[in-house]
C-alpha cells in the first residue's frame, strides 16, 4: 500500500508491506525500514526500528494522525497514492477563509465587508477560556464577507471572515 | 477546634488538591459544580457534591448564596475557597464569618487591605517596602487614565485592581495604544472579577517575577517559605515556576523574605499568603501585590520545603499554631511546575478545548502531577484552560531539568493540544538551562532562538503509515488476526484551517 | 569516565525505574526482553531494545551470553542488573569485567563473598556482627541437614544458600515437616537460581525484619543512608515497607549503622547494598544476610533522605567519589511503600495475571508510583507479579499513612486482582497504625483482627444494577442517547470456583 | 427492570427505574435510592445518592461486575429476576469440581483416585509466577478422579480433581 505522506512541510512517499502479523517493511522515499509495530492498547503503539525503540501516541484526524513521541507531537497527513495524490494540493489560493481556531463567543468584530486589511490586522477579538483572543488576517486583501455577529457562540471551523 | 466538613468554593486541579489533603487528614469534602462540571474530577473524588448553578461563574462559582446555602444544609463548618473565584472576596468571607462558617483564609479585612492592590501598595510603601511606580489607587475615568499614563510614562502595564492570574492586564507599548488596551483590560475584569477598575504601573524592563510564600497563624506567628522564580509568562500568565530562582543571592532571598514577613506581621495575616515582586536587572525588589490565598504554583515550595501548604492552611484555619518556626524551614533541592494548558503553543497558545481521547500520566522519582481531569473528559470552554500542574523535584537544577524532561517525555494527552510540547522545548533551551531569561523569555527569546532537535519524523511517518494500513485492511475484513486491538469508535476530527493568525 | 549508554539487563518495573535514572540523566539506554516480554513497559520505554530468547527466565533474563552479546553488539559499556535475576551472580559480573563492560553493583569476588549467604555470615561473625545461629556452610546431603536440624532445634528456617526475595525460603515448625520442606525449598532454588543449596538457621520468634541501606565508591567511601522496615511479609516476602521504622530507637538505628558500615568497609564493598538484621521482642539485632544490589523497596530511602539511589550507583560506577558524606545524609520525615501484586489478597494471595482492562493511577503531593505496567497489558504467568509499587511520603508517620490511604483510594486496576484492597484494610489496622506488628501480622493478626469498615454494598449494588440496566437497554437498541459510551468489546470471564481452596 | 442480586453474602432484589437519560431510581429490597448516574470513560462511573459522591470502577464479569469502590471492591452477582432467580442456587452440594484457581504449571500431585482426603489436604502443586502453591481440598471426602498431569500447564478453570 503507497500512501503519499505530508509532515513538517516535507512530500514523501511510503510504502508499507506486512512481512509477518507484527512486522512491517516500510520504504520512506526509497529508504527501506523494518518496523516491529504493536499496539499497546487503543491509541498506543510500540515500535522498533532496527533496535531502536519508540512509543507512540496515535491520534486519529480526519486527514491522518497526530503521533505522540516522546520529543514531539508530530502531524501525519497521508493518502492512499492509488486514489490520486491530492495530499499536496490543500493549500490552494483563492479566498482565505478565516475559520474559528476553538469553540467559543464572538466579542467584538474589528472589520466589516468590504474594508481593506492588512496581513496580521485583527478581525475579531474571540472569547474562550476566559480569554479574549484577536483573530488577525492571515494575508492582505479586501474583506469579502464577514459570517461572524457579535455575542454569537461558534463552533470549531465555523466561517466568521473571509478575505479576497 | 477541629474542621468536621469542608466545602471546596472551586473546581479543576485545585478542587482535586485540597480535596486531597481533606482525605489524607480524614475530614470529609464537599464539592460544588456547574451545570458543565457535573463529570469534573472534583465532583468524583469528594465526598459529596452539589449543583450550584449553570456554565458562567458568575452564575455559578460566584455564587456566595448558593455556596453558603449548600454549607449550611450539607452541615460543612468550613469552606476552602482554592485561588481564583471568591477566594480574594473580601464580602464572601465576611459572610462566610457571619453564617459561623470558618473561611480558610485570611480575616475578610486583611483581604480588602491586602487584595485590593492600590490598598495594598499604599500599605506597602508605609511599611517602607518598595513598589513600582504607578497610581496608588483606582483609576476610574479614561480622561484620568490618560493624565496619570502621561505623568507615568510609556511603557506602561494596566492593571486589574481586583486582578489576579494575568487577566485584565495589559502592557501598553505607546499612547496610541491607551484606549484600546482599557477598553480591553476592563472588559476582562468585568467578566473574570465582577469589577472593572484598573490601576497603572510603570513597565519595569526585562524584570524577573519572583514572589514570597508566607504562612502566619491566628496567634501573631508568621514564616516565609522562601521565593518562587515565576519569569516564564505566556500572555502575562505563569507558564513555569521554579525554586530557588536561579536569579536570586542569598542576600536578596534573605531581604526579600525579612520585607515579607515585616508586612504580613504588621497587617496581621492569617493563613497562606504570596507578595509578588519585579526584581529589575540591578537586583532590585519592587513589591507589586499581594495574593491573599493560596498560590496555583504552591507544589514548587511544598516540595523544596517538604510541608504541605494546604494542610498547614487547614490547621490554621482550625486556630492551630503554625507547628514550625523559620528555623525550622529549609530549602532543599531544586523544584520545576510546568503549567500544562488545554491550549495550541504552536498556534500562540490557542485555546484548545475538547475531549481526551486518552491520557497517560508520567510517575516515578521526584514527579508529582496535579491533575483536574482524566480520560474520557472534556475540557469545558467556560473556565480556566489550565487542566494539570507538573512538578519535578531535584537535587540540584539541573536534576530538577533532566526529571522534568524525562515526566514531560512520559505525559501523553490524545485529543485535545496541550502546553507539553512546549516544555520539552524550553526544557532543553540554553537560555532556560542557563537560568538566562526574562519575562520576554516566552514571546522573544524563544522564537528567535528555536531549538534544534532530532526529529524522527521517519519514525512518525512509519508508525502512521502502519496504522492507516492497519486500519484499510481491517475495514477491508482482510485482518482477522488483529484480535487484541478494539475498532477505534470514530475518526476524531478537528479541522484546523488557515486564518488562526500569528500572535494570538 | 562517563558511561555512554546503559543495558537493564531485568524487566518489569526496575528496569523501567533503571531507563528513568537514564534518561534523566541523558544516558541511551538498553532493554533487553524475552519472547513474552514483546509488549511490556520496559520494552517501549528504552532508546533501544533487543530480544534475548523465549520466556522461561533460564533462557533469557538468566543467559549471560546473550545478554553481553547485546551488549556488544549495540555498543553499552555498562549493565545495570535491578534485582534479581542475574544482579546477585559474580560469574556475571566477572564476565561483565572480562568483556570490559561497567558491571553497575559490586565487585564480582565482593558478590561471592557477600552473596553467598552462609559466607557473608561467617564474615559477619568474624567482624563482630551479631548473627542468628545456625550453619555456617551450605549443607548438601539430606543427612547432614538432619543432623544440624537436630542440633539447632525447631522451629527453624530452611533458607536458599543463592536465595532472596523469599524464594526457596521455608519455616519448619517440627521434625516431621523437614523432609517435604526440603523438597520444596530446593526445588524452587533450583529453578529460581539455578542453585538448590540450602542452610538452616534457628527462626527467631516475633521478628522484625529492618535492613541498613549502605552506598559505598570505588575510593574507600562508605555511608549508611539509614534503616527500612520490612517486617510485614506474606509467604515470607515483603508487601509493606517503610523508613523510619517505628520500632527502632535512635540508640538502636545508630549503632545497626555503625555495623553495616563497619562489614561494608571491612570487606571493601562498592555500590548500593543491603543488610538485612532480624530484630527480637528485646530489640536485638541479628545480621541475616547482605544483598549485595538495589533493593525493591529502595524508594522508601529515596524519598526520606532525597537522595536518587540508581543515580548514586551510576555514578559510583562511574568512578565518581560519594558526593556525600555521612553528616549530609539526613532521615526527614515516613515514607511507606505497598507492593503492588497481580495477586488475590482474599485467596491467600493466589496470582492473578491477565489483562489490565483499565488503569488509573494515583497522583498529587507525596506520592510515588513506580510501575511497570499500563492499560492494555497482559501480565504473564512467567515472571514475579509484582506490578508497582506506591510509595507515600508525610511529614509524619501519620501523614504518610493517611497520604497512602488517599492514594490507594485513587488507585484502579481493573480486569485483575491485586493487593491494593488488602493495602486499604493495612492502613486502617490498629495494629498497623500503632506500630505493633510482627512477621505474622499477615498471617495471623490481620485474620484475626478484622477491620469494621463502612462497607458500601448498596452503592455496588446500585452501580451494578443501572451499569446492568443500560447494557440491556443498549443492546435492545432502546437507548439511543448514550452516545458517549463506545460499546466493550466483550464479557470479560474469569469463573473463579470452589476448590481454590483456604490457606495457599 | 428487577434483578436478583448476590453481594457480599447478601442476597437482594433491585429494581431500576430510568427517571431521566442520567437519573434513576433503584430500589433495594424495598429501599428507593434516587442515582445520578454518568459513565466517564469506559470501565468508570461517577454517581451521586442524595449528594454522596462515588467514583466506581466497574469490571464486567460472566454473571455481573465487580465494582471498584475506593474503600473495596465488591463483586455484585446479578440475574433479571424475570428468568427466574437461579442465582442463589448456584451453591448445590454434590461432588466438589477442584479447577486451576490460576494459568500455571502443575508441578506435583499429592493424591490419586480413589484415596480419602481430609478437609484442607493438599491435592496437588502449581506453579504459577515463580510461586509453588498448594491447592487444598475443600472439603473431606473420597477423590473421585485426577484429570490433572505433572508438568502440564493448565488454564484458569482447568478440571484438576473431583472429590465426591
Amino acid at each position: 500500500m503507497i500512501f503519499d505522506v505530508s509532515v513538517q512541510g516535507r512530500t514523501v512517499k511510503a510504502e508499507v508491506k506486512a512481512t509477518t502479523a507484527d512486522s512491517y517493511t516500510v520504504v520512506i522515499d526509497g529508504r527501506p525500514h523494518v518496523v516491529d509495530f504493536r499496539e499497546t492498547g487503543r491509541d498506543f503503539a510500540s515500535l522498533l526500528l532496527d533496535g531502536r525503540s519508540f512509543e507512540a501516541g496515535l491520534e486519529r484526524r480526519e486527514d491522518g494522525f497526530v503521533v505522540h513521541l516522546p520529543a514531539d507531537n508530530i502531524a501525519v497527513v497521508l493518502q492512499e497514492a492509488a486514489r490520486g495524490s491530492a495530499a499536496a494540493h490543500k493549500k490552494a489560493s483563492g479566498p482565505s477563509r478565516v475559520t474559528a481556531p476553538m469553540p467559543g463567543k464572538v466579542v467584538r468584530l474589528l472589520v466589516e465587508a468590504g474594508q481593506e486589511v492588512a496581513a496580521g490586522a485583527g478581525l475579531l477579538v474571540m472569547e474562550a477560556m476566559k480569554m479574549e483572543n484577536e483573530l488577525r488576517a492571515p494575508r492582505a486583501g479586501r474583506v469579502q464577507s464577514v459570517a461572524a455577529r457579535e455575542g454569537l457562540a461558534v463552533e470549531t471551523g465555523a466561517l466568521l471572515v473571509v478575505i479576497e | 477546634m477541629n474542621l468536621k466538613k469542608i466545602l471546596i468554593a472551586n473546581r479543576g486541579e485545585i478542587a482535586v488538591r485540597v480535596i486531597r489533603a481533606c482525605r489524607e487528614l480524614g475530614i470529609p469534602s464537599v464539592a460544588v459544580y456547574s451545570e458543565a462540571d457535573r463529570l469534573a474530577l472534583h465532583v468524583r473524588r469528594a465526598d459529596e457534591a452539589y449543583e450550584i448553578g449553570p456554565a458562567p461563574s458568575r452564575e455559578s462559582y460566584l455564587r456566595m448564596d448558593r455556596i453558603l446555602d449548600v454549607a449550611k444544609r450539607c452541615g460543612a463548618d468550613a469552606i476552602h475557597p482554592g485561588y481564583g473565584f471568591l477566594s480574594e472576596n473580601a464580602a464572601f468571607a465576611r459572610a462566610c464569618e457571619e453564617a459561623g462558617i470558618t473561611f480558610i483564609g485570611p480575616r475578610a479585612e486583611t483581604i480588602q487591605a491586602m487584595g485590593e492592590k492600590t490598598s495594598a501598595r499604599r500599605i506597602a510603601v508605609e511599611a517602607g517596602v518598595p513598589v513600582v511606580p504607578g497610581t496608588l489607587h483606582p483609576v476610574a475615568s479614561d480622561e484620568e487614565i490618560r493624565r496619570e499614563a502621561s505623568r507615568i510614562g510609556f511603557p506602561l502595564m494596566l492593571k486589574a485592581a481586583a486582578g489576579g492570574g494575568g487577566k485584565g492586564l495589559r502592557l501598553v507599548p505607546h499612547a496610541d495604544d491607551l484606549a484600546t488596551a482599557v477598553d480591553r483590560a476592563r472588559s476582562e475584569a468585568k467578566s473574570a472579577f465582577g469589577d472593572d477598575s484598573v490601576y497603572l504601573e510603570k513597565a519595569v524592563l526585562k524584570p524577573r517575577h519572583i514572589e514570597i510564600q508566607v504562612m502566619a497563624d491566628a496567634h501573631g506567628n508568621a514564616i516565609h517559605l522562601y521565593e518562587r522564580e515565576c519569569t516564564i509568562q505566556r500572555r502575562h500568565q505563569k507558564v513555569i515556576e521554579e525554586s530557588p530562582s536561579p536569579f536570586l543571592t542569598p542576600e536578596l532571598r534573605e531581604r526579600m523574605g525579612s520585607l515579607a514577613v515585616a508586612l504580613v506581621k504588621k497587617v496581621g495575616y492569617v493563613n497562606a499568603g504570596t507578595l509578588e515582586f519585579l526584581v529589575d536587572k540591578d537586583r532590585e525588589p519592587y513589591f507589586l501585590e499581594m495574593n491573599t490565598r493560596l498560590q496555583v504554583e504552591h507544589p514548587v515550595t511544598e516540595m523544596v520545603t517538604n510541608l504541605d501548604l494546604v494542610k498547614l492552611q487547614i490547621r490554621v484555619a482550625q486556630g492551630e499554631r503554625l507547628p514550625i518556626t523559620q528555623e525550622d524551614v529549609r530549602q532543599t533541592g531544586h523544584a520545576i511546575e510546568c503549567r500544562v494548558y488545554a491550549e495550541d503553543p504552536e498556534r500562540g497558545f490557542l485555546p484548545s478545548p475538547g475531549r481526551i481521547a486518552a491520557l497517560r500520566v508520567p510517575g516515578g522519582p521526584g514527579v508529582r502531577d496535579d491533575s483536574g481531569v482524566y480520560e474520557g473528559y472534556d475540557v469545558p470552554i467556560h473556565y480556566d484552560p489550565m487542566i494539570s500542574k507538573l512538578v519535578a523535584w531535584g537535587r540540584t537544577r539541573e536534576d530538577a531539568i533532566g526529571r522534568m524532561r524525562r515526566a514531560v517525555s512520559e505525559y501523553k494527552v490524545l485529543g485535545i493540544q496541550t502546553t507539553l510540547p512546549f516544555f520539552e522545548r524550553v526544557m532543553r533551551h540554553p537560555d532556560f538551562l542557563a537560568g538566562d531569561f526574562d519575562t520576554s523569555f516566552v514571546d522573544v527569546a524563544f522564537r528567535r532562538h528555536e531549538v534544534v532537535r532530532e526529529a524522527p519524523w521517519e519514525v512518525a511517518v512509519a508508525a502512521a503509515a502502519i496504522q492507516a494500513f492497519r486500519d484499510r485492511k481491517a475495514r477491508r475484513g482482510a485482518l482477522s488476526q488483529s484480535a487484541g486491538a478494539a475498532p477505534v469508535s470514530g475518526w476524531r476530527v478537528r479541522g484546523w484551517r488557515e486564518g488562526a493568525g500569528g500572535r494570538l
